[in-house]
């Protein structure tokens, strides 16, 4: 009985394969881990020499490593915020009824992230060079913020299109002015998907090299200081113990945004 | 000539209300309490990636002023930087020193007011890349070779010549170097090829590795060519060229002897040697931006970098030699006679250095090849064209 | 009920009468709405990009080096130098291959996180791929390198188990020649595949769980097969998300300046060749036309995948 | 009694497209006003008109005599009950209740105090805590309801509100809705595609065509003397006859509506046809019989004698049961 087969689990050559792929996708990471631990210092062999765990202290007691993380932290916070906002009205925009340019539009949101990087922070910085505007925190933020206004605004698209229409004309019918509808239906419904949004918007800004080498002038976030490191190690085991200290610092807010997303496609199908 | 040029600037400068462009600092004043630096990664050192290696902290206790520092990783960012402005100092290359001159911005040094000159080494007091019309235009920083990096196990014996990188041959060990030679990535490397061609082919007639026609260009892409087959991956990092000398099976390449001495350091089987071609090399000079903030530091600064540990320790740190000779062997720093001597000290004369390749060169006007075109083809030539 | 009130309430305070406004003139609110996007996107980004294709139309001197601020096609005649379409061709032939292998790697994790994995299982294939997405790309690309090198883990893995042919052989294929897998294009090729893997399965996962479980017991149903409903049924609905994963694959590949550069045999792809024109030669004009390349390669591979409705599934 | 809404040639196009095209219109107050149609025939357009989420392009709309051209949704005191709810899915049963007096700024006791007597209204009596997704789809209708008539508006608009309801839950609701608009002396309008529930429910009802109003009147009105050919097709069952056929039966040339429990069969008559179909309906059977190009359908109540499948047979009734009218 073949047909009845498609209630069965998944076929044993597709457990294999989807397993063995998410390993593909931590194995790098092993070696990161790895080699956070290893006693040599600046060129790296396997397997490697000798284990310690010093390098946890000396990447604590290292001052270089402070001010980019601030500043990257403070950057990916500005950018979210801004793209947040933008991303939001944009949704908010394309909600609505059709109107002359929607798709121009919606291709112009998609753009920053499918047209490579290194486009985006070549083109900003030479508009920087004609507008003579300084590099400065700003200059990073406003680069990064393009970049991350798609992912907000996918996040709130697709959960605009998942809520009701209704419930926005019902609170306008109930008296509400749109102010009030905002605050009272809007933002408790969109709200998990923009802080999802947020969240992987962070995600992306504070681990941008590509279009922040072009953006940043004479400061440097924490990956332009990982590349500095990389490129010029003196301890490179650090970058490594950055890198596993970032990782884990992100285990929380992903899974986070994943319980906040998945509560959101739970209550879809209500309404009718 | 010189005084009519100086006048007419003068005038120039008066006439437009801007700061003295040609004008010298002529005392040094009280420090205004910070100096910004524009600096080649490890150059300006504050002890933070290892205690031993420090030569601003007191420098700051004793000047009052804060060093800020910021990296350049290209001396395209370094002119990039400096038109930028904000800066006080810049240390640049070869390639760039003549660009910020000719672009306005640096100024002259006034070298009365540094105690120090006196003790540069003489090779470097005039030099061409910071000395235009006899005016000065920064103080000599440090300098080194592009060494022959080579692998004592497969050589017992120092190779002579620049060909294990250039041409297929069977190293001593008995196997062919194909794939395991390397060569710099980056444009200037043509110079290396027309230096080899200059020992090798004097037919064609290059007088200097930096001005070729044409023909010796073409020549020395076509050298290039060959050398693309021997070579598995060119180096465009130190570090990453270490990995390879490590993990790669890589046993000779161009290289600087940064990274020879840290993996001597590290016990590995790695020598270097200037062969009988010569050698490239570069010499970084501190220069002061044309509208500095804070011109009583950057002396301060200038006279530091001279009179202090900082020639002696930096040339350990980076494998370069000091522009004050005194330095390695005065004890004021890490560095030796010997340390100085493997670092190509007494090399000076087979070194020719960095310098961006115009059209308009010795050979005539518009007659060389200028660099960028050396950028697109050598593109190619990595590319396998 | 007694009725007291009036069929149209007052107005109280502005609130309600700027709400009033919205609604007399709906695309007052719009205006509202679109304008900051807009002149964020539209005049800064947009502008800046215009600014550079600008000076895709300028030239370098020949001469002094210095960019002329002069309309002419000379830098897109150098664009079609021999040398450069290889590096076109390179970039695009490897944005393909990455693309496609990203692809049929992604289906079968997307597939069993969208289908089968439940609860916890879910969440953490959910973690598993995004974990290793947000952990640091630099990172990643220069553990790859030590995985990839002669004397690195994957050789010492092969020589462990004897299977070190496999290697070898790999790196004689024509086209993939290096000393090791991390000089060769096969290397490049293998960490441009781990890195951009995550950005395919997302959204093919996302697509795959829009395809209602009814729709393939429908399919089954009506008789077909296992291998029939997949080919017929799930493949045509995830598309969407393939082509947008692609979308990312494809870009992320033509853009990339930093792996080429750590890992394989230092030829150029076009994010390199941009990157190092307008760093290191100051050629901005050539570095602008070559930027041109992959403008028109991603807007003609927008227009196609919002035709097959892909951009819903971003 | 004032009109509660009046409609002066309103007409709402959407580009090519005359959703609504020239309806006049007058709802009494305290009436029951059903909108009928097909889909698409602009009966939902006219509601959201009274609502005010559509502006008409041409014409004028009152609400108790106050014209509305510049109100606002949010501004009239008009609530709707929408055909998929529409409940906030964040707020529990007494916040939805209560959202209409919580933006006008009624305090909190005194707001959930009213949606608790709203609710019992509806008999959701303790419901209040719940969230809308643990309602069945019978409560989430009353939930709507409660949270409609909270703010106590001068007309209820309802669109289609037991469209998704079961056949037994809906006849239930019909009489319930029925008995509230009695009770509340309210306006209600509302729209249905269900004949049965727009006869059933409504004291007056318009019938919508394309647009424009085919017919407005009592629901005996319509059922009994449809005014087009549309109107007879759309509600209850009548037989339509062309021009031709009437005047065979003896009529005017003109189109008539034939109600299938006058027509009776007979051995002998001036129109005979070809039975094609039969369906038993419990009190009695449904006869199609094939004249020409049309079919007419006869009710024989049980007891009678049915003809088989296939057999000839004339079509006899009184001549004064044919309703005469329009073409359209």
């Amino acid at each position: 009985m073949r047909s009845d087969a498609r209630n069965d689990g998944p076929s044993l050559l597709l457990k294999i394969t989807a397993i063995g792929g998410l390993l593909f996708l931590h194995l790098p990471i092993l070696f990161i881990f790895l080699y956070a631990f290893t006693t040599e210092e600046r060129t790296y062999q396997f397997p490697p020499p000798g284990l310690t765990t010093k390098w946890f202290a000396v990447a604590w007691n290292r001052p270089d490593i402070w001010p980019p993380l601030f500043l990257s932290i403070k950057v990916a916070a500005i950018a979210t915020v801004m793209a947040m906002i933008l991303g939001t009205l944009a949704a908010a925009a394309m909600s609505r009824a059709r109107f002359f340019g929607r798709d121009q539009l919606s291709l112009l949101i998609i753009l920053p992230i499918a047209l490579p990087g290194v486009i985006t922070g070549m083109s900003l910085r030479s508009a920087f060079g004609i507008m003579d505007i300084p590099f400065s925190t700003w200059t990073i933020v406003l680069g990064h913020a393009t970049f991350c206004i798609v992912i907000v605004y996918n996040n709130a698209v697709a959960r605009m299109r998942r809520l009701s229409g209704g419930i926005m004309e019902a609170s306008a019918d109930l008296g509400a002015n749109s102010f009030q509808t905002f605050r009272y239906i809007l933002m408790p419904n969109l709200g998990s998907a923009l802080l999802a949004g947020g969240m992987l918007a962070f995600a992306l800004s504070f681990d941008e090299v590509i279009v922040t080498t072009f953006t940043a002038g004479q400061q440097s976030t924490l990956p332009i200081w990982m590349l500095n490191e990389l490129v010029r190690p003196r301890q490179r085991p650090v970058t490594n113990v950055v890198a596993i200290v970032v990782f884990a610092a992100t285990f929380v807010p992903i899974l986070i945004a994943y319980y906040l997303t998945r509560g959101g496609s739970e209550t879809a199908g209500m309404g009718k | 000539m010189k005084t009519t040029r100086l006048m007419a600037t003068s005038i120039l400068a008066l006439v437009t209300g801007l700061s003295p462009v040609l004008a010298q600092v002529t005392a040094i004043g009280a420090p205004e309490g910070q100096v910004n630096i524009v600096a080649w990664p490890g150059y300006i050192e504050r002890g933070e990636t290892m205690a031993e290696f420090d030569w601003v902290t007191k420098f700051e206790e004793a000047s009052g002023c804060k060093v800020n520092v910021k990296t350049a990783n290209t001396s395209d960012e370094m002119v990039a930087l400096m038109n930028e402005g904000g800066f006080d100092l810049v240390t640049a290359s070869g390639d760039a020193s003549l660009r910020l001159v000719a672009g306005d911005r640096v100024q002259p040094i006034n070298i009365d007011l540094i105690p120090s000159w006196s003790t540069v080494d003489d090779r470097l007091k005039s030099a061409p890349w910071h000395t235009v019309d006899g005016v000065h235009y920064g103080v000599p920083y440090m300098w080194g070779p592009n060494v022959l990096m080579y692998n004592t196990e497969v050589f017992p014996e120092p190779p002579t010549s620049w060909n294990v990188v250039f041409e297929e041959m069977t190293l001593p060990d008995g196997k062919s170097n194909k794939g395991r030679v390397q060569a710099y990535d980056g444009p200037i490397h043509v110079a290396d090829a027309a230096q080899y061609l200059m020992f090798h082919k004097p037919e064609l007639g290059i007088t200097s590795p930096y001005e070729l026609n044409d023909e010796q260009y073409k020549a020395a892409l076509d050298l290039l060519r060959v050398q693309r087959n021997l070579t598995s991956r060119y180096w465009h990092d130190a570090f990453i060229q270490m990995d390879d000398f490590k993990n790669e099976g890589v046993v000779a390449s161009g290289s600087w002897p940064f990274q020879v001495n840290l993996l001597k350091g590290e016990g590995q089987p790695i020598a270097s040697v200037i062969p009988q071609e010569g050698a490239t090399g570069w010499a970084d000079t501190t220069m002061m931006h044309v509208n500095a903030a804070n011109p009583n530091c950057s002396y301060l600064w200038m006279e530091h970098s001279l009179a202090s540990n900082l020639q002696s320790d930096l040339s350990v740190w980076f494998g370069a030699n000091p522009s004050v000779p005194a330095a390695c062997t005065d004890g004021r720093g890490m560095q030796t006679a010997e340390g100085c001597t493997a670092n190509g000290l007494d090399d000076f004369e087979k070194i020719r250095f960095w310098t961006t390749p115009v059209s308009n060169c010795s050979q005539g006007e518009n007659v060389c090849v200028p660099y960028y075109r050396w950028v697109s083809d050598y593109i190619g030539v990595i590319g396998g064209r | 009920m007694p009725m007291t009130t009036s069929a149209i309430l007052p107005a109280k305070g502005s609130a309600d009468r700027l709400t009033g406004t919205f609604w007399r003139r709906p695309n007052l609110l719009l205006l509202l709405l679109v304008t900051p996007p807009l002149l964020w996107l539209g005049v800064v980004y947009l502008g800046s990009l215009a600014a550079l294709l600008l000076q895709s139309f300028y030239s370098i001197d020949e001469f002094s080096g210095v960019v002329k601020e002069e309309f002419t096609l000379k830098t897109y005649a150098e664009l079609f130098r021999a040398q450069n379409l290889d590096i076109i061709l390179r970039t695009v032939v490897m944005a393909a291959a990455v693309t496609l292998t990203c692809a049929i790697l992604a289906f079968p994790i997307a597939y069993y996180a969208a289908r089968f994995a439940k609860g916890h299982w879910k969440a953490a294939f959910y973690l598993g791929v995004m974990l290793p997405l947000w952990s640091s790309y630099l990172v990643k690309v220069y553990a790859w390198k030590l995985i990839l090198a002669k004397e690195g883990v994957l050789t010492w893995a092969a020589d462990g188990t004897g299977t070190g042919f496999v290697i070898e052989g790999l790196l004689s294929v024509p086209g993939l020649e290096g000393s090791s897998l991390s000089t060769s294009p096969f290397g490049t090729f293998l960490v441009f595949v781990y890195i951009w893997l995550p950005y395919m399965i997302l959204p093919m996962q996302a697509a795959l769980e829009r395809v209602p479980t009814s729709m393939l017991e429908a399919s089954a149903d009506l008789g077909a097969t296992r291998r029939q409903t997949f080919r017929t049924v799930i493949l045509p609905l995830a598309m969407p998300g393939v082509i947008a994963g692609s979308i990312f694959t494809f870009s992320l590949t033509l853009g990339d300046y930093i792996i080429p550069q750590i890992v394989g045999n230092s030829a150029r792809f076009i994010g390199l060749t941009v990157y190092q024109l307008q760093g290191t030669a100051g050629n901005i004009p050539l570095a602008a036309a070559f930027a041109v390349v992959p403008i028109i390669i991603m807007l003609i591979y927008l227009t196609l995948a919002k035709r097959a409705g892909a951009f819903d599934a971003l | 009694m004032t009109s509660a809404v009046e409609f002066q040639n309103v007409s709402r196009h959407f580009g090519q497209v005359k959703a609504v095209d020239g309806v006049d219109l007058t709802i009494a107050e305290g009436s029951f006003f059903a909108m009928l149609g097909p889909s698409g025939s602009g009966k939902t357009t006219c509601l959201r008109l009274i609502s005010g989420f559509e502006k008409p392009t041409n014409g004028q709309i009152r609400i108790f005599g106050e014209d509305v051209s510049n109100t606002p949704p949010h501004l009239r005191n008009v609530n709707t009950v929408f055909q998929d709810y529409a409940l906030f899915p964040h707020l529990n049963v007494r916040d939805n209740v209560a959202y209409g007096l919580m933006v006008k700024g009624v305090a909190r006791g005194q707001r959930h105090a009213k949606a608790e007597e709203m609710l019992a209204l509806v008999k959701l009596d303790g419901y209040g805590d719940r969230k809308p997704a643990q309602l069945s789809g019978g409560q989430r209708q009353r939930v709507a309801l409660a949270r409609a008539l909270v703010n106590e508006p001068r007309v209820l608009l309802l669109d289609e509100p037991l469209g998704a309801l079961d056949l037994k839950l809906r006849e239930a609701m019909q009489d319930e809705l029925k008995a509230l608009q009695h009770r509340l002396g309210l306006t209600f309008v509302f729209v249905t595609h269900d004949q049965h529930e727009a006869l059933s429910m409504a004291d007056h009802l318009a019938v919508f065509n394309e647009g424009r109003i085919a017919q407005i009147g009592t629901p005996q009105d319509i059922y009994d003397r449809p005014a087009t050919r549309f109107v007879a097709d759309f509600v209850g069952s009548s037989n339509v006859l062309p021009p031709a056929l009437t005047r065979a039966f003896g009529g005017p040339e003109q189109w008539a509506s034939l109600r299938p429990e006058i027509t009776r069969l007979a051995a002998a008559g001036p129109v005979t046809g070809t039975v094609t179909a039969l369906r038993y309906l419990g009190s009695g059977t449904r006869v199609v019989i094939r004249t020409g190009e049309t079919e007419i359908a006869a009710l024989v109540p049980s007891g009678q004698p049915v003809p088989a499948e296939g057999t000839t047979t004339a079509i006899a009734f009184d001549p004064q049961a044919l309703h005469l009218m329009g073409e359209t």
